[in-house]
């Protein structure tokens, strides 16, 4: 009980968001952080570099980014929360262990901070172009869960929602922010231990004789996980498998195996998707948002307000899911969404899907980052309110 | 017939407890030798008597990836090249399991070229075990960086050009603590080998020149399965102690096998525990 | 430009389809593979390998995917056609580097014989689910041109067509065989090298001195010029001005500003309007029946041949149905769908995936025709019965869905004993 | 429409059996025939099939529902596949491999016998190939004599078609 | 100017190869102005992916000489280096250390000193011995030369322009604070064998030209094969 | 017990040649051979008949000559083939 006690610095702290997301990491129970430094994510990992000898976890900086999340799947068969943390290119680099996580329905956490433009792109604007990638990224079909904090607060909510959510569902979490929200500095609310909300992975409880890996839980879906040393000598593949681990190489199998995979998330969404609303009620434009780019909204929300146009808000906390159920409603009553996005139209998309043309959607891309732009914002909303 | 088969009810296989008998037949071809470093890994164990429940076997994908379903174990099949970075976070995650790679040399050497440098440099605590059969099978017989000039493969259909590497000179120069080689027909030396290795604190790394009777042989015409093993028998020098740079198999000539490394230097743990001390 | 009749093996061959791709690139002019092995592509490159040799091309197998496709891009700006051979996992790992490809406006091909997935999942079967990830699959906004055979004729000829897109709008183009196309093996004309019509590379015509790497001609794709012809260029993945140039200078400035100045020079935005401005040019697509549809099937692949034993049934029953085939998946073909949407009850797409392409479809029809989603894991191909089951569905159902309907599938039901989704929500 | 299916384990040369086939009906017997194959991971020994669907017009739908012949040369592919064959399909096995338990038209060669005497029992599908051809009358035996030489290695040329005529011979014996 | 551009000059001039075949690959963000002032097309590339890429250039036009300089090599690229090496590929690697990673602030890479300064812990890890590397997986030409030794260093660089095969100079490089250190702590040992040159926490920093053998390369071994087994069909690739 | 780690017969009774009996699980055989080839006392031939795979299992031909030396065991690949030491057999049938 030590250990968790030095790992909650319990208070109001000034952090930022990388600081935050650390912090997060660690009250969440977080041990283990494989990683291959790329800007701009290295300051969460200096941060945990920082804390880790007090709980101690084990740091390691692996040969490059395929490596450290395959390091974490590995840490992660042992008990251990773990996570990674990377940016753009690096995520790209860890798509094919996605696929691995999801296939081993192996719980972990990675924190993607977003930087502007293809490839390389800017390193140190922040960007939003990953959004798309966090649900297609790997080959083959799966469902992901991504989380999209727009503050140092959330940054260490949202990590601990990201491990409780990897934890209870065994998958993947994607924890999706950007470089301003993790160089942001504001106050942070940790907790007292006790108050964190930690859930913990399904243990099998059973005979060890009897014990078969992938034996879902027929409620949820989810199969009880065994930690690695145990005795219980199962075998996991990333192939097409049976209840038992082993590889099947038949339709059967596979639809038996992937459906599930893919349907553990999607029958649960609606308990997994979180959104924040704002004066949508009567709204007839609603501006539709996520990640840094909502501190903007807000903004822009009230300033066309004063001015009488019924604008609202809509934040979306988990971008995957998709709050799909939430935007069609919306559409029925507002004639207007607008997403602003920090890249060419990803979200968008969706919305513009959800909205099943009841409502008019209009997307408004940047070639970088339109953080504290909200102007454009209101120039939009007044825009399509006029015509 | 039928006396045998009360025999068998009476006594099990003696790997029974080793290896997933309910898996068999396995789905190497015939005179594959993957079977026989399974074997002699599954003897080496029952030499060592390990408690089986802290053993953790993790493969990479290939024919020789398939082990880690066949060894009854906590075993994970992962993706392509690898295996050694899954292993490296399951040994740091809990460093009280003996963790053993068991993987092909498409799979290490190749696209897992990377990991096994690092994972050798930082000395963690593995064993590898690599089984080299000169070709990728599993795909059908391409060329692998193993292959030896000129030998003929799907991808090389004019003949090989390319440079073999020499996987034990590799181990070393990362810095491997252990490094050996040996044929599938070597079995009892292998066995012990692996026991070494096995016994070996660091990053440990045992070659097995295996047959491939399916794709590599055919196409080269060198007969089947047990022609390669005669081949073996005829063709192996067992050199220890040979400096690694010597190593390099040539096609159809002598393959040196022996144990090669056997040094001491702190694992990556180790080296860790220090710093914090300090 | 005509092919050059070196490149051409004329003559009628019995192959799959992975074969008569590689045939199809030799025949484009395609002059460099870098490759890494993979089940079920590997056909493909051998067969290259093969031919090399005859053809002045260069077969490299790299030591892993990563490097196979750093190679491709590499060979491209040394003035060849390049491309790589691969499947799922191989197509993962490629990700980074497809980015950095788009982001330096390399042409170059990526054969994806699409396997069943998510990670190793059945190597040695067929799958449809890297369609979204060819788009989505790399950091960043970019846009790629995918295409999708359905059978080994056309994989040869769409071999070809991949090449001349990505000469033509110097972009990545994914070739998204499947398993089935692959390993499927039927008769293969290859025409006289005077019918194939062959792009060839856009190389800068004007002076030296004058040539900026990134200016734009009309259609807003820029000129080409070769490595080592004294250009001095300087080709970079960061985001980049006209000239080339990383927009790095401006580090010193305050948050707001450098985005500013980056949304201002950076060439980003061309690396999506050059083809989303261009796609009238670029989308392709079969129609068939589609006149008096009152549901449509939308397919591409080889579901559009299983679909179309259910269309003929369907038809023989007095169903309406039309068949749309997607030749070029993307970009995707917005319009014609939203077009449709207004006339048709609803559209039936079945993949062999848990919903990609569907959700597309969903999106262009605005809500004015229902969509019905026929799911497949792979490892198969779908039963023609599912597909004619969600067709009558679509014709019964005489009323508007708020989302994607997916319809179960017989083997849903075998292996579920019913409904997944209602089982667990009960 | 003929639909017909192959069955074996890897090893036994299913699929080249479909590709000659396939090769000689479609250039030179100038039809059409669509050939797919399904394979486990196993180079040898693990089950193997390929499917058929042969039409004097281009083939649309690429799969078989219902085969008209089954040849199945080991007694996994029999039991796979068996339910798949037509009421009145004909099934064409490997007597020394398969033991069948079914009512339907069957015909029987011990071709891996007949291979292993020929001196390779590799060309085990080439002698059930001459088997199928005198039994099922979907391709000439010309279009196949001038197929097998296109499609094995050239030292091997004489041996096959000694393999290809002992099959087609073999219902004469 | 970064000192190692000028140094590089001085090799390229030096080596008498035409300037306009030679293309550098890098995956560290230089300036673009040095383009210009070197007279040759820069290509930066993706991290660690500079030694495949220039591979995939070189083996379309051959006739090109591609200078690659890396920074953290030892790290994502490692494998491409090992595989290059075996292939003999005829590039020309200049490998740059750092004692941290440059752009990522204070994280340590493997490949060079221990306990940095700016790293929380230091490094634990034990660095990667590049020379040894590069010789064990086939290099033709191995020298490591610190920022200090800028006339040896672009003597090597020279060398290795001229060699025709995987050639490495290792190149130590730091903040011009740290070249009195350098100064101190490193012996030229020409010729020493690469075991003995691996760099300790208190040791010497050894440095001096290893490795100058011959080797057949990449593109000679594949001509060689294919003309044996082909003859005249064999078409070469053309330039 | 390993034949090589028996208590040395010096001064106690006189040594009895160990006498073992194998075991083939035909189903597995693969054919090989590798048992047959490196059989030290060459017990094993290849038989006529076809296992369900196709393939030819060894056949015990010389029994007597077993040893107990275990390499066909270890050898093969399959995991087709062991041996037990005669007295063994007796002995735990007898408890059974």
């Amino acid at each position: 009980m030590k250990e968790t006690n030095l790992a909650v610095l319990t208070g109001s702290h000034d952090l930022t968001g990388s600081q935050a997301c650390a912090e997060g990491g660690l009250s969440a129970g977080c041990r283990f952080l494989g990683y291959y430094p790329i800007f701009p994510s290295f300051d969460i990992v200096e941060r945990f570099a920082e804390r880790f000898s007090d709980v101690k976890g084990v740091l390691i900086q692996m040969e490059d980014e395929i490596s450290a999340l395959a390091a974490v799947l590995g840490a992660s068969w042992t008990g251990k929360k773990a996570m990674t943390v990377t940016s753009g290119p690096g995520f790209a680099q860890m798509a094919e262990h996605i696929g691995l996580g999801v296939m081993l329905e192996t719980p972990c956490v990675i924190v993607d901070v977003q930087r502007d433009g293809t490839s390389e792109g800017s390193p140190s604007a922040p960007g939003g172009g990953d959004i798309m990638m966090a649900r297609w990224g790997s080959h083959g079909d799966y469902e992901v869960i991504a989380l999209s904090p727009n503050s140092p607060q959330e940054m260490f909510d949202m990590t601990v929602k990201a491990f409780s959510l990897s934890e209870k569902y065994r998958t993947p979490v994607i924890l999706i922010t950007d470089t301003y929200v993790s160089n942001l500095n504001e106050a942070v609310h940790i907790p007292d231990a006790k108050d964190i909300q930690i859930h913990t992975r399904k243990y099998y409880k059973g005979k060890r004789e009897d014990y078969l890996p992938f034996q879902y839980d027929a409620k949820d879906l989810v199969p009880p996980m065994v930690d690695v040393g145990k005795g219980y000598r199962f075998h996991v593949t990333g192939l097409t498998h049976d209840e038992r681990g082993y590889p099947v190489m038949d339709e059967k199998c596979q639809e038996w195996n992937v459906h599930r995979l893919v349907q553990k998330i999607r029958i649960f969404a609606e308990d997994i998707v979180d959104f924040e609303e704002e004066q949508t009620d009567d709204a007839d434009v609603i501006v539709v948002s996520y990640g840094a780019v909502s501190r903007d909204v807000i903004h822009a929300v009230h300033q066309v307000r004063e001015e009488g146009i019924r604008a609202g808000s809509l934040r979306i906390k988990t971008i995957w899911p998709f709050p799909e159920k939430k935007i069609t409603q919306l559409a029925k009553k507002a004639t207007h969404l607008i997403v602003p996005e920090n890249n060419f139209g990803q979200i968008c998309l969706e919305v513009e899907r959800c909205a099943r043309g009841r409502a008019e959607t209009h997307y408004l891309y940047h070639a970088s980052s339109r953080i504290g732009q909200s102007d454009d914002i209101v120039k939009l909303i007044k825009k399509v309110m006029k015509k | 017939m039928e006396a045998i088969i009360t025999q068998q009810e009476a006594k099990r296989h003696p790997m029974d407890n080793l290896l997933r008998m309910d898996r068999m037949p396995h789905i190497w071809c015939p005179g594959c030798g993957i079977g026989n470093a399974v074997s002699a890994f599954a003897d080496a164990l029952d030499k060592l008597e390990y408690n089986l429940d802290k053993l953790c076997v993790v493969s990479g994908i290939g024919c020789t990836g398939r082990v880690a379903g066949y060894i009854k174990v906590d075993s994970f099949h992962t993706t392509h090249g690898r295996a050694i970075p899954f292993a490296t976070g399951i040994k740091l995650g809990n460093p009280d399991i003996k963790v053993v790679v068991i993987s092909g040399d498409g799979d290490l050497v190749s696209i897992g070229g990377n990991h096994f440098v690092h994972a050798a440099r930082r000395n963690i605590d593995l064993t590898v075990i690599c089984v080299n059969n000169f070709i990728y099978a599993m795909t059908g017989g391409q060329v692998a960086p193993t292959t030896p000039t000129p030998a003929y493969t799907t991808t090389s259909p004019f003949g090989n050009f390319e440079n073999p590497s020499n996987v034990p000179q590799l181990a070393e120069a990362a810095g491997a603590v252990y490094v050996a080689r040996w044929t599938a027909l070597h079995m009892r030396r292998l066995t012990y080998s692996i026991v070494d290795a096995l016994k070996k604190p660091g990053f440990s790394v045992v070659e097995v020149i295996s047959p491939c009777a399916m794709y590599y042989s055919r196409i080269n015409k060198l007969g089947d399965g047990l022609d390669m093993m005669k081949f073996y028998y005829d063709h192996s020098i067992i050199k220890h102690g040979e400096p690694t740079d010597h190593l390099e198999i040539d096609y159809q000539k002598e393959i040196i096998v022996g144990k090669f490394v056997d040094r001491e230097r702190p694992t990556y743990s180790e080296s860790m525990g220090k710093w914090f001390e300090d | 430009m005509k092919a050059n009749p070196r490149d051409v093996f004329t003559g009628t061959y019995y192959i799959d389809g992975d074969v008569a791709a590689a045939y199809g690139a030799l025949a484009a002019g395609c002059k460099f593979l870098g490759g890494y092995p993979i089940t079920p592509s590997t056909e493909a490159a051998e067969a290259f390998a093969r031919k090399a040799p005859y053809v002045g091309a260069q077969f490299i197998q790299m030591e892993d995917e990563l490097g196979s496709i750093a190679s491709v891009l590499g060979a491209s700006w040394s003035g060849k056609k390049s491309m790589t051979i691969t499947s799922g996992p191989g197509y993962s790992l490629m990700m980074e580097n497809i980015g950095l490809g788009a982001a330096m406006e390399i042409p170059f091909v990526i054969i994806n014989i699409q396997r069943s997935g998510p990670s190793t999942g059945v190597p040695t079967s067929t799958g449809q689910a890297d369609i979204m990830q060819s788009k989505w699959g790399a950091n960043g906004d970019y846009e790629v041109i995918a295409l999708a055979p359905e059978s080994p004729q056309e994989s040869f000829d769409f071999a070809i067509k991949a090449f001349n897109l990505a000469e033509r709008y110097r972009v990545p183009v994914m070739f998204m065989a499947d398993e089935c196309v692959g390993h499927m093996t039927e008769k293969v004309v290859i025409p006289d090298a005077s019918e194939i019509e062959v792009e060839p590379r856009r190389f800068y015509q004007g002076k030296k001195e004058e040539y900026i790497p990134y200016r734009r001609d009309q259609d807003l794709v820029p000129p080409i010029v070769k490595a080592g012809d004294g250009y001095h260029l300087y080709i970079t993945g960061l985001t980049h001005d006209e000239r080339g140039y990383p927009l790095l200078d401006h580090r010193s400035l305050p948050k707001i500003e450098k985005a500013k100045v980056i949304h201002k020079k950076s060439t980003n935005p061309y690396l999506v309007d050059k083809i989303r401005k261009n796609k009238d040019e670029i989308i392709e697509m079969q129609e068939d029946h589609l006149e008096d549809a009152e549901v449509v099937i939308v397919s591409y692949g080889i579901t559009s041949r299983v679909a179309y034993r259910a269309f003929e049934q369907a038809r023989q029953e007095g169903i309406k149905v039309g068949m749309l085939r997607l030749i070029t998946v993307w970009p995707f073909p917005d319009d014609r769908i939203a077009e449709l949407a207004k006339k048709v009850k609803g559209f039936v797409v079945p993949e062999i995936n848990y919903g990609q392409i569907v959700f597309e479809v969903d999106r262009c029809s605005h809500g004015k025709a229902n969509t019905i989603l026929v799911p497949h894991g792979g490892a198969s191909v779908h039963k023609p019965d599912d597909i004619l089951g969600a067709i009558k569905k679509i014709v019964k159902d005489n009323k508007k869905y708020e989302q994607v309907i997916e319809y179960t599938t017989t083997l849903e039901k075998t292996i579920f004993k019913g409904s997944l989704t209602e089982k667990i929500k009960k | 429409m003929t639909e017909m299916r192959f069955a074996g384990f890897g090893g036994q040369g299913i699929i080249r059996s479909g590709i000659i086939l396939g090769r000689a009906i479609s250039i030179y017997d100038h039809g059409f025939a669509t050939m797919n194959q399904s394979f486990g991971p196993e180079a040898r020994g693990g089950a193997c099939s390929s499917q058929m669907v042969i039409s004097d017009t281009k083939v649309l739908y690429p799969y078989v529902s219902r085969t008209d012949f089954l040849i199945a040369m080991s007694q996994e592919g029999y039991d796979k596949f068996i339910d798949e064959l037509k009421e009145d399909g004909t099934l064409i096995i490997d007597s020394d491999l398969v033991k069948p338990k079914t009512d339907k038209k069957i015909f029987g060669i011990p071709s891996t016998r007949i291979a292993e005497e020929l001196g390779n029992r590799i060309i085990a599908n080439v002698v059930m190939l001459g088997f199928m051809t005198a039994v099922t009358k979907v391709v000439s035996v010309e279009a196949m004599k001038k197929t097998i030489p296109e499609s094995v290695p050239q030292r091997f040329i004489e041996l096959n078609i000694e393999a290809f005529d002992r099959g087609y011979h073999y219902r004469a014996e | 100017m970064d000192p190692i551009i000028e140094i590089f000059k001085k090799g390229v001039e030096s080596s008498q190869c035409d300037q306009k075949d030679i293309c550098m690959v890098t995956d560290i963000a230089y300036h673009p102005e040095v383009t210009d002032y070197l007279g040759m097309d820069l290509f930066h590339t993706s991290r660690g992916r500079a030694i495949p890429f220039a591979t995939g250039m070189k083996l379309a036009n051959p006739r090109l000489k591609l200078a690659v300089f890396i920074g953290d090599l030892a790290t994502l690229g490692g494998n491409h280096f090992v595989h290059a090496g075996r292939r003999n590929m005829d590039i020309h690697v200049i490998c740059i250390n750092h004692y941290h990673y440059k752009k990522v602030g204070g994280e340590y890479a493997p490949g060079v000193f221990p306990r940095v300064p700016l790293s929380p812990y230091g490094s634990f890890d034990e660095p990667l011995n590049i020379p040894h590397l590069a010789r064990s997986c086939g290099a033709v030409y191995v020298a490591r030369w610190t920022l200090l030794h800028a006339n040896q260093l672009s003597h090597a660089i020279a060398e290795s322009l001229r060699k025709t095969g995987f050639s490495v100079v290792d190149v130590i490089s730091n903040e011009p604070d740290i070249l009195d250190f350098y100064f101190q702590h490193s012996e030229i040992k020409n010729g020493e064998d690469t075991l003995n040159v691996k760099i300790v926490p208190d040791g010497k920093i050894i440095v001096g030209q290893f490795v100058d053998r011959e080797r057949p390369n990449f593109i000679d071994s594949y001509n060689e094969q294919m003309t044996k087994v082909l003859g005249d069909k064999f078409v070469k690739i053309e330039v | 017990m390993r034949v090589r780690e028996r208590i040395k017969p010096f001064g106690s009774e006189k040594p009895q040649p160990v006498k073992g009996e194998l075991i083939i699980i035909e189903d597995r055989c693969k054919g090989c051979g590798f048992c047959v080839e490196y059989c030290p006392n060459d017990v094993l031939i290849v038989s006529d008949k076809f296992n369900s795979k196709g393939y030819h299992p060894p056949e015990v031909v010389h029994e007597e000559n077993c040893r107990y030396c275990g390499f066909c065991q270890l050898v093969c690949p399959d995991f087709a083939i062991f041996s037990i030491e005669e007295k063994a057999v007796e002995s735990k049938s007898n408890t059974a």
